[in-house]
């Protein structure tokens, strides 16, 4: 594998940002936001000389490593600090760290008012050196500290405005249940390591050809643990909507385009494992597949626009887990669907909080409308961003989304055909709810409280959008363009580069039934919000799948029910044992000794010479034993 | 001569200190007591280690060192809490162990 | 005193003598003892640069009598500072001298009054006598170029020993003041 | 049987047993009590005879580990008996013992007792203009002289060496210049009631110009030996705080005091020999503490040295007028001016009293031998001495000698904040603290 | 041939004869050092100093030693008989013995032999001074518990206390010297430098921990608390008069030369010339090195001087304080980073994370310390703060123009 | 195969029992510092014990630690806890010396006895093999290797035991001091301004100095506030009655 020295730079410059920003306090707030996204800009730049670095050589040769220093040195166990870039790791390197930049860009006007702006930008800065190191790490514990610590800023920045409790409990939330996921990861590497003897990518591809499908079938169930933890797929999804309680920058770069992505980056990396272990595969599919749904579900019901989004994100998600679980043939298409996804959304997500700026942090969509004319440019780039996500050709979202359904089609027999078809309800149900919050927000008729006066957002806030927007309406293009990013990232994918050809349908009948589904979804929504009145409070009297839906499918209610609740039995349980049983014992043999002390104590004169003395004495009775024994 | 003696001079030192704990009443004393204890046991680890001819006895004469250094430090910051308490350093006033 | 005083008389003695001399009167450490207007004149040869008192090996004035040789009683003595003075010449080591520093400390002064002690002679022996009041600083070196002499021509051993009958035979044949019949007399 | 005693409980034997009838006391003062606890207290004795008491000075200290809990200042090992002594002297005679005082300050002596004298007198607007520029001149340099001392061995007692004997250079210029004006480098007895003894030499205040020239440069030296210096501010910032409250209570004046933030200046608040026709500021800081008290007296130097040069341009204009009150009932007969001899007085002068006049002789003969009358009355005169308000009260009961002098002596009150500013410091402190009160033991004991 | 390797083919003669040799050069170094100490502070306070005994008065501190020994020896009636007299012996003796491993020449010719100036090379040299001056430390403690008399207890403890906590500091500079020679033989050390570069450029915050450390473990101005006249007279030596103070003095100089000589050592290359003039073993080798060493070791003796001319003292508490919340913290820091830079190296990482690491870590340490500048509060009031009002009436400001100099309004 | 030389030899004969006298004078000698400083001496003759078998490092490292450390701690104890009481040696304890003295001499006896007969099945191997690459290098090798573990637990405990020192000895004031500042201004606020300008100083004019001698009023009584309060309850308080003037006419009589 090729080297190259530059590659830590990628990560040390917003580590440094990170640094000094926390270490300097308040003294930086001048010059913080500034710093922070020059850092960030710059390890764009770095990201770009080498994918320049990397076009400049042949495809074998694509690949570079740097190792930093000897990590872990204990026997036969060495894992090496290192990085990797391979053409899989530049895609997310580029998006994250060029959304990243743009998103530092918005936050400098969005948090302009905020008195710790600073601190803002290190957490910034240090997701983004986490995300990095997750993406660049050379091992799967390389990969752990980054997942760690993307799961740290995530933290961080879904509480940053801890002052009020309920973003608190947010940002807690996210954070334990990322944790579950965490340990889904340790119990995979933790496996891997016990089975295959290393943790490294490389090694455990290797061994992967060799090793038992049961270690790999566990592995990779682990992984998918984590996956779902992190990138908030069923059953651990309920933290996402919740974490909208951070600033808007956040979710448009951690809860859309970035962290959440890192499960389907996990489980593309470790396409070898899943390769070899079918079960495990299979499940990827069910929960992706589960999660689209799910997700297209509560988006429809939500009113909050930021939830909205969220829940949208964690459907798009889903298309992206199961692209990821068809196998080779979907690889490519979950990542070209990651990246599109990373600029619509991120670019929505800003729209969103140029919305609520201008809207005096009004998220209730039941409270907007007609804002088109107020924000002609947050209008036009979350508009284009809308087309997107729906699957509107050409934009971006059609070419990604697309061929994912396609993909699901051709995944063979019933299974095929249940992929396909969930995937086209999904891309029906997602043209409705996004149609909703768009005529929501922009066209409908105005619900405005009192005293609101939207207005545009300034340009440090619009020209992020602008360019995101650019990047949803031609990145699917682009990519799909002789099929530009698949073939790019095949070496990755290893030798099965080509997957199986049968076709259930046609591509083109698939492209057209998905375009009638969305047709159908748009006019729905269209029909039910914009041509009709809508309320600016939620009816109460709906269906019962409406109130479900706006519990988030009660995955709170099935949290509390399946994991609480039994935890707190246990525990009670445990208690009541440990008072009877332990106690009664300890206090039974305190009670004799008690006994026995008052006894005893008779003998004891409380002079601690007395007690050296019989020591002693004891010693020599010790010794005069071993004197006769040895005798 | 053979190094056995060193083990003589040790077993002397440590039935001097093990008698001086017992003797003294002076509770800093009976401390010194103790350490001179802990030093001919150590002797008796190098003189082993040179015996053996390897270094593991030094080794624990050295951890012996640090612990006899803790036992110090934790020790006499009790005598100096009994001295404030009780304007007295005599082990024998210390007696409480006795009600 | 030291070891000194172990040696016999003869030439060796002599030259022992004129040895220690000099080395006890180019190493002088005075003690620090200032009361009133002199000390200031003697802090002034201490410390003013014009007059530099360090150029005879004298600038380590010495805060503990136990390494002093010389104090210097500079001003009035008063009945109430009487016994710390003499306790601190009690507390220097021998050999030590006594420069009685200004009219006060030598006579009383002007101040003939129930609070003063009329001459610091009446507490410890004097060596030097150093009028004025206050006396300048090249007074008070010219006092100590004096000490310096004397000090050089101390006999050790034997010789003092003699020296001290000597002295002590011509105070008991001194004639009682009583009956003295006017200076010269 | 064994009995208890407790303060706060009492008890009492009955038929039926001990009775105890518990007081009860109140928790804070408990508290504080044990707060207090006096188990691990040194007494220290601290002179008087001590490198860093300022002569002879006396503390008894009570430690408790490096802090000091109490400070008692133990005077009078320089007591002298001045007082008394003038008593038994002619109202000119007496300022010999004054001067003799405050050694470090012997112009502002004599200056104050012979101020209230002429008051007494009532001759206070007949003392020529001359007289009361020289004194003015001669108390600026002389408090030089005396920050010097105490700015120099205010710093060997923090340990620093240096500034001695910078200090001590700039004293020993002040001091030539005295001895060259009056004969004498200290006690000089040179300010006498209705003037000074004698004029000062020809060409003095070209000497005197060039003096404030070479001690202005010099004092920028010793400015910048202690001033930003770490460990300097360490020792002096916050040490020995006495803030006004403390300073009036205890009637401290001079730097202490300024240094607590009022200014509070005779010169300027009750001026005396013409102060008001001088130009120059009162110094003040407001820290309260040793720094601010250092600063002062540095800052003083140079309003001194200002007032020295406005007194040398007025003595050029008064070149040739008197020195001495015109009434030769008061002034000493003989002009001082050296015979041919060398000594003693001039030819003209024992000519015009020996041969001219019988009565010049005997008046001679009167007033050398027995002094001017003063009239019965008391007076009360103070001056600006370099540490604080210095005050005569002179009471004459017509005689030729005075009936009583008192001296308020500033060294003696500002000593009584010694305690204040060192309980609850550290041992060190205490130093820092009575070098900033600058004590001289002679005003102190007198 | 190592130094180690060299001194052990010494026959006993010569090393008897070296032994004499470093007990005179301690002698006549004492004797030097008092009498330049006494010119060159003179020369800073403007006066002249001592001139009158010997050429230039270069006898003074001869005659001084002398004068000691001729004075009376008083034993106070209070004190410890026995441990009053032991305790100069053990001051003195140690600071001596620290001698015995500084490496003060190259290859010499000794009488026909070839050897090096130095006594012995222990592979714990280092540790062994640090050991001996520990010991020295009893002569101190010692004298003044058994003065019997206040003054001295309390210098006795100010000043031990002193010695300690300045020892961790020091023990601590020299650790980053280990790492770097990675040896605590001082031979070593001064060879290592030889072949890289002078330990006081490469571990600059080790050598300034190591020469402030130096100053507190000599009880010398500003830090000589110990035997503060202006506090505690003579502290510690208060009661000791004639030869036994003669023996306090003789150990404070000799322990300022041998604290110098190791910094000399450790530091500034030992015994060998300023890199890059040229000088070679062959060329100005030899016995020439003996005129490098003292030549650096008078730099430090000089440094020694200055701070006493130039100080004022510390007070006890911020003197600790220094020691324990400023010294050791940072040495202990910097031992972090100079351990941690040498396992970058050894592990052959690239320069550039070795650059990086050190910004890092210099941007923090700046970052640090300009976070600690800004809690710096100023305590300023003459205002009367507020709560009861005082018993005496304070009178209001008069209305008086006056400067006010310490920056109030 | 070891074989001691004669220097070793003679340096043991010497030493040993030097140090088995300083250790039974630690026993005997009835002041606690002379006991440290026997101690002290016992501690470095081991230390010369150590560097004679080849333990370098271990030799040196006993100076530090337990000369330079431990015996410097314990005089400074010494010295804050009773500085010059001497002990009294009778015994309170109704029969524990002979006990202890017959347990000693027993358990000495047996223990010397015990290696007198000790067989180890080799002889002393010495430690130039084991020294080979340097004591220093050699004990480090063994320390961050098989005993690392060990190490590190000893290392935490050292860490633990200074904290507690810490914790034990620190003496918690129940209010916290008050500063000079704080005392100087509230001097100025209380209810009395009788003690503004400090206590008065003990001493009788002229005869006697010491800090325990209370001073004289004017009325020839010794005035109870010139002496320390501490010095009073501890007792530590002379009578100044003894320097009273007796014949003082206190009286006082109109003066013509």
């Amino acid at each position: 594998m090729t080297t190259s020295t530059s590659l830590v730079y990628l990560i040390a410059l917003p580590l440094f940002g990170a640094t000094i920003l926390l270490l300097a306090g308040r003294r930086a707030d001048k010059w913080g936001h500034l710093l922070a996204t020059a850092l960030s800009a710059s390890s764009f730049g770095v990201g770009l000389y080498q994918l320049s670095q990397m076009l400049s050589r042949p495809t074998e040769e694509r690949a570079v490593g740097q190792k930093l220093f000897s990590w872990i040195n204990v026997g036969t166990f060495n894992v090496d600090a290192g990085l990797l870039l391979d053409q899989l790791s530049i895609c997310f390197v580029l998006l994250i760290t060029g959304v990243g930049t743009l998103i530092h860009i918005y936050s400098i006007s969005y948090m302009s008012h905020d008195e710790n702006r600073r601190r803002f930008f290190a957490y910034l800065n240090l997701f983004i050196a986490a995300m990095l190191l997750l993406v660049l790490g050379d091992s799967y514990l390389n990969l752990y500290v980054g997942w760690e610590g993307v799961g740290l800023a995530s933290y961080l920045l879904i509480g940053f405005w801890n002052q009020k409790p309920a973003y608190a409990t947010a940002s807690k939330k996210a954070f334990v249940m990322n944790r579950i996921g965490d340990m889904g990861l340790s119990f995979a590497i933790m496996i891997a390591f016990a089975t295959l003897g290393t943790v490294s990518f490389s090694g455990v591809e290797e061994a992967s050809h060799t090793a038992s499908k049961a270690a790999l079938t566990a592995i990779g169930v682990m992984l998918l643990v984590a996956a779902t933890g992190k990138s908030a797929q069923f059953p651990l999804q309920a933290w996402l909507g919740d974490a909208m309680a951070g600033p808007t920058p956040v979710s448009a770069l951690i809860h859309a385009a970035t962290m959440v992505t890192a499960g389907v980056y996990l489980i593309i990396r470790s396409n070898f494992i899943f390769d070899a272990a079918p079960t495990a595969q299979l499940l990827v599919v069910i929960v992706g597949a589960i999660t689209l749904l799910f997700g297209a579900f509560i988006g429809t019901a939500k009113d909050d626009i930021k939830k909205a989004l969220a829940a949208s994100t964690m459907s798009q998600i889903g298309y992206m887990i199961l692209g990821a679980g068809l196998g080779p043939a979907g690889y490519a298409f979950a990542i070209m669907h990651l990246l599109t996804h990373g600029f619509f959304k991120a670019g929505m997500f800003l729209g969103a909080g140029s919305v609520m700026h201008g809207m005096n942090d009004q998220v209730d969509m039941r409270r907007y409308g007609a804002l088109r004319k107020f924000m002609p440019i947050t209008f036009i780039t979350f508009g284009l961003g809308y087309l997107a996500i729906i699957g509107v050709p050409p934009f971006a979202g059609f070419y990604s989304k697309d061929l994912i359904i396609e993909t699901a089609f051709n995944a063979g027999g019933v299974k095929g055909i249940l992929l396909g078809s969930t995937a086209l309800l999904g891309a029906a149900i997602t043209a409705f709810y996004m149609t909703r919050v768009m005529v929501l927000t922009f066209t409908s008729k105005e619900r405005w409280e009192e005293n609101q006066h939207p207005h545009e957002s300034p340009i440090l806030m619009w020209l992020p959008m602008a360019i995101l927007a650019i990047g949803s309406v031609t990145t699917g293009f682009l990519f799909t363009r002789g099929d530009a990013l698949a073939n790019w990232l095949n070496p990755v994918f290893g030798e099965h580069g080509e997957g199986h050809e049968e076709h259930l349908f046609e591509p083109i009948v698939v492209s057209g039934m998905a375009l009638v589904a969305v047709a159908i979804g748009v006019a729905i929504a269209i029909m039910k919000y914009q041509l009709s009145e809508v309320d600016s409070v939620a009816p109460q009297n709906v269906s019962i799948f409406t109130r479900i839906a706006r519990k988030d499918l009660m995955q709170d209610s099935f949290n509390e029910a399946v994991f609480m609740r039994p935890g707190q039995k246990l525990t009670s349980l445990l208690v009541r044992g440990d008072e009877s049983v332990v106690d009664g014992a300890v206090r039974g043999i305190g009670r004799t000794a008690l006994g026995a002390g008052a006894v005893l104590r008779k003998t004891q004169t409380g002079f601690a010479r007395s007690y050296a003395a019989l020591i002693l004495i004891g010693a020599i009775a010790l010794i005069a034993g071993i004197w006769v024994v040895t005798q | 001569m053979n190094p056995y003696n060193y083990l003589y001079v040790s077993a002397i030192l440590f039935t001097i200190g093990a008698v001086g704990v017992v003797v003294r009443r002076n509770a800093i004393v009976v401390f010194m007591c103790v350490e001179l204890m802990l030093n001919a046991a150590n002797l008796s680890f190098v003189t082993f280690s040179r015996i053996n001819g390897t270094l593991d006895g030094q080794v624990v004469a050295f951890f012996t060192m640090v612990v006899a250094a803790c036992e110090v430090v934790v020790g006499l910051a009790i005598i100096v809490t009994i001295y404030r308490s009780r304007r007295s350093a005599s082990i024998d006033d210390a007696s409480l162990l006795k009600r | 005193m030291g070891l000194e005083d172990k040696l016999p008389s003869g030439i060796l003695l002599s030259t022992v003598e004129g040895l220690a001399g000099y080395m006890r009167k180019s190493s002088l450490w005075p003690a620090t003892f200032g009361l009133a207007c002199c000390a200031i004149e003697m802090m002034a040869l201490g410390s003013a640069p014009k007059h530099d008192i360090s150029r005879f090996g004298m600038e380590r004035f010495s805060a503990s009598p136990r390494q002093a040789d010389l104090m210097i009683v500079a001003g009035r003595v008063s009945q109430k500072m009487a016994p710390v003075l003499r306790q601190i010449y009690d507390q220097m080591t021998a050999p030590k001298w006594v420069i009685s520093m200004g009219a006060c400390a030598s006579s009383g002064g002007m101040f003939n009054n129930y609070a003063i002690v009329q001459g610091v002679d009446h507490i410890v022996p004097v060596d030097i006598y150093l009028p004025g009041c206050p006396p300048r600083p090249e007074q008070l070196m010219d006092a100590i170029i004096k000490l310096h002499t004397l000090i050089g021509d101390t006999k050790l051993g034997p010789n003092r020993e003699a020296i001290i009958k000597e002295v002590e035979l011509a105070a008991l044949n001194a004639k009682p003041t009583i009956q003295m019949k006017g200076l010269l007399a | 049987m064994t009995t208890y005693s407790d303060p706060y409980a009492s008890s009492r034997e009955t038929t039926e047993g001990t009775v105890f009838s518990v007081t009860g006391g109140d928790w804070d003062s408990l508290v504080s009590e044990i707060g207090e606890s006096k188990e691990e207290r040194i007494i220290v004795n601290m002179g008087p005879q001590h490198p860093s008491t300022h002569g002879v000075l006396r503390l008894v200290l009570e430690l408790e580990g490096e802090t000091v809990t109490e400070v008692r200042t133990g005077i009078g090992y320089l007591h002298t008996g001045i007082e008394k002594n003038i008593e038994f002297r002619n109202w000119t005679q007496a300022v010999t013992f004054a001067t003799r005082m405050d050694y470090l300050a012997p112009i502002f002596n004599e200056t104050a007792y012979c101020l209230a004298v002429e008051k007494l007198l009532g001759i206070t607007n007949d003392v020529p203009e001359r007289a009361s520029v020289i004194r003015v001149m001669m108390m600026e340099l002389n408090r030089i002289s005396s920050h010097m001392v105490a700015l120099g061995t205010g710093a060997l007692e923090l340990g620093a060496m240096g500034p001695m004997f910078f200090a001590f250079r700039d004293r020993e210029i002040v001091l030539d210049t005295f001895e060259e004006i009056t004969g004498l480098r200290m006690n000089m007895a040179y300010v006498r009631p209705g003037g000074v003894s004698q004029d000062l030499p020809a060409g003095m205040t070209v000497k005197i110009r060039d003096v404030v020239k070479t001690l202005r440069k010099n004092f920028e030296d010793n400015a910048k030996l202690l001033i930003g210096n770490t460990i300097w501010m360490k020792r002096t910032e916050g040490i020995g705080y006495l803030d006004l409250a403390g300073c009036t209570t205890l009637g401290i004046t001079g730097p202490v005091l300024r240094s607590a933030g009022l200014p509070w200046d005779l010169r300027k608040m009750q001026p005396y020999c013409g102060y008001e026709n001088y130009e120059f500021e009162v110094i003040t800081a407001d820290t309260a503490d040793v720094y601010g008290r250092f600063l002062v007296r540095m800052a003083e130097l140079e309003q001194s040295l200002r007032i020295i040069e406005q007194a040398a341009d007025k003595l050029d204009k008064l070149e040739g007028q008197p020195v001495m009150v015109a009434d030769k009932k008061i002034a000493w007969p003989a002009q001082l001016a050296l015979g041919a001899d060398g000594l003693g007085n001039s030819l003209e002068h024992i000519r015009e009293i020996m041969g001219t006049s019988m009565e010049s002789l005997i008046h001679h003969f009167k007033l050398v031998t027995e002094g001017f009358r003063v009239p019965a009355g008391q007076a009360y005169a103070a001056v600006e001495s370099p540490r604080g308000e210095l005050a005569a009260h002179v009471v004459s009961d017509g005689g030729t000698r005075p009936y009583r002098v008192h001296f308020r002596e500033p060294s003696f009150n500002n000593l009584q904040s010694t305690s204040a500013m060192s309980e609850g410091g550290m041992v060190a402190d205490i130093i820092g603290a009575v070098a900033s009160i600058d004590p001289v033991m002679g005003g102190v004991d007198r | 041939m190592t130094t180690a390797e060299l001194l052990g083919t010494d026959p006993g003669w010569i090393i008897a004869v070296k032994a004499v040799m470093v007990f005179g050069i301690c002698v006549v170094a004492t004797l030097m050092a008092v009498w330049t100490e006494r010119r060159v502070l003179a020369k800073m306070q403007l006066r002249t100093g001592p001139n009158r005994v010997g050429p230039a008065g270069l006898l003074q501190s001869l005659s001084d030693g002398v004068k000691l020994a001729l004075k009376e020896d008083i034993i106070p009636a209070a004190a410890d008989k026995v441990v009053f007299i032991i305790a100069p012996i053990i001051a003195t003796s140690m600071c001596f013995m620290a001698f015995a491993v500084i490496p003060m020449t190259g290859v010499v010719n000794l009488f026909g032999h070839k050897t090096a100036l130095q006594l012995t090379d222990l592979p714990v040299g280092v540790l062994y001074i640090l050991a001996v001056t520990s010991i020295g430390v009893y002569g101190v403690v010692l004298a003044g518990w058994s003065s019997g008399s206040t003054y001295p207890l309390l210098g006795g403890l100010r000043s031990s206390a002193q010695v300690i906590s300045y020892e961790v500091a020091m023990g601590l500079s020299l650790v980053a010297v280990f790492i770097y020679a990675s040896s605590m033989s001082t031979s070593d050390i001064v060879a290592s430098q030889h072949q890289h570069i002078w330990n006081a450029v490469v571990l600059f915050p080790s050598f300034v921990i190591y020469v402030i450390s130096m100053v507190g473990e000599t009880n010398r101005a500003p830090f000589d608390l110990a035997e503060a006249e202006g506090e505690l007279v003579g502290g510690f030596h208060t009661e000791y008069s004639s030869l036994k103070f003669a023996l306090f003095f003789l150990a404070e100089y000799v322990n300022i030369i041998a604290v110098s000589a190791l910094a000399t050592t450790l530091f500034l290359g030992g015994y060998h010339a300023l890199p890059g003039l040229g000088f070679t073993e062959q060329w100005l080798g030899g016995w020439f090195t003996l005129i490098w060493f003292f030549a650096k070791v008078n730099l430090f003796f000089f440094i020694f001087m200055w701070l006493r001319g130039s100080l004022p003292r510390l007070r006890y508490d911020q003197f600790m304080k220094f020691g324990w919340k400023v010294l050791i913290p940072v040495s202990l820091i910097w031992i972090l980073i100079v351990a941690s830079l040498r396992v970058l190296q050894q592990e052959g990482a690239p320069r550039s994370a070795i650059l990086a690491f050190a910004a890092g870590v210099v941007i923090i340490v700046m970052a640090m310390s300009s976070l600690v500048e800004r809690n710096k509060e100023k305590v300023r009031s003459a205002d009367l703060p507020l709560g009861e009002a005082p018993n005496f009436p304070v009178p209001s400001l008069p209305n008086v123009q006056s400067i006010n100099v310490s920056g109030g309004k | 195969m070891l074989t001691i030389q004669t220097p070793e030899a003679v340096m043991f004969w010497f030493l040993a029992p030097l140090s088995v006298i300083a250790a039974l004078g630690m026993l005997l000698v009835k002041k606690a510092v002379h006991s440290a400083l026997l101690l002290a001496w016992v501690m470095i003759t081991l230390a010369i014990f150590y560097i004679a078998q080849d333990a370098l490092f271990l030799g040196i490292v006993q100076i530090v630690v337990y000369t330079g450390a431990v015996m410097m701690l314990f005089l400074f104890i010494l010295m804050l806890v009773g500085v010059d009481a001497s002990d009294s040696l009778t015994e309170t304890i109704p029969g524990l010396r002979p006990i202890a003295i017959t347990a000693a001499l027993g358990f000495g006896g047996l223990l010397v006895s015990l290696i007198g007969r000790a067989k180890l099945g080799h002889d002393a191997y010495g430690l130039t093999a084991a020294n080979s690459e340097g004591n220093v290098q050699g004990l480090a090798q063994l320390l961050f290797s098989t005993y690392v573990w060990p190490f590190e637990v000893v290392s935490s405990l050292l860490i633990t035991a200074a904290l507690g020192a810490m914790v034990l000895a620190h003496h918690q004031r129940a209010v916290p001091r008050a500063t000079q500042r704080e005392q100087a201004i509230a001097r100025f606020r209380g209810a009395s301004l009788g003690s503004a300008a400090g206590l008065p100083n003990p001493g009788v004019f002229a005869r006697h100095n010491a800090v325990d001698v209370p001073a004289l009023l004017p009325d020839g009584s010794a005035a109870p506030n010139s002496i320390s309060a501490t010095l009073k309850a501890r007792g530590d308080m002379l009578d100044s009655a003894q320097f009273e003037l007796g014949e003082v006419d206190n009286t006082v009589t109109e003066e013509k």
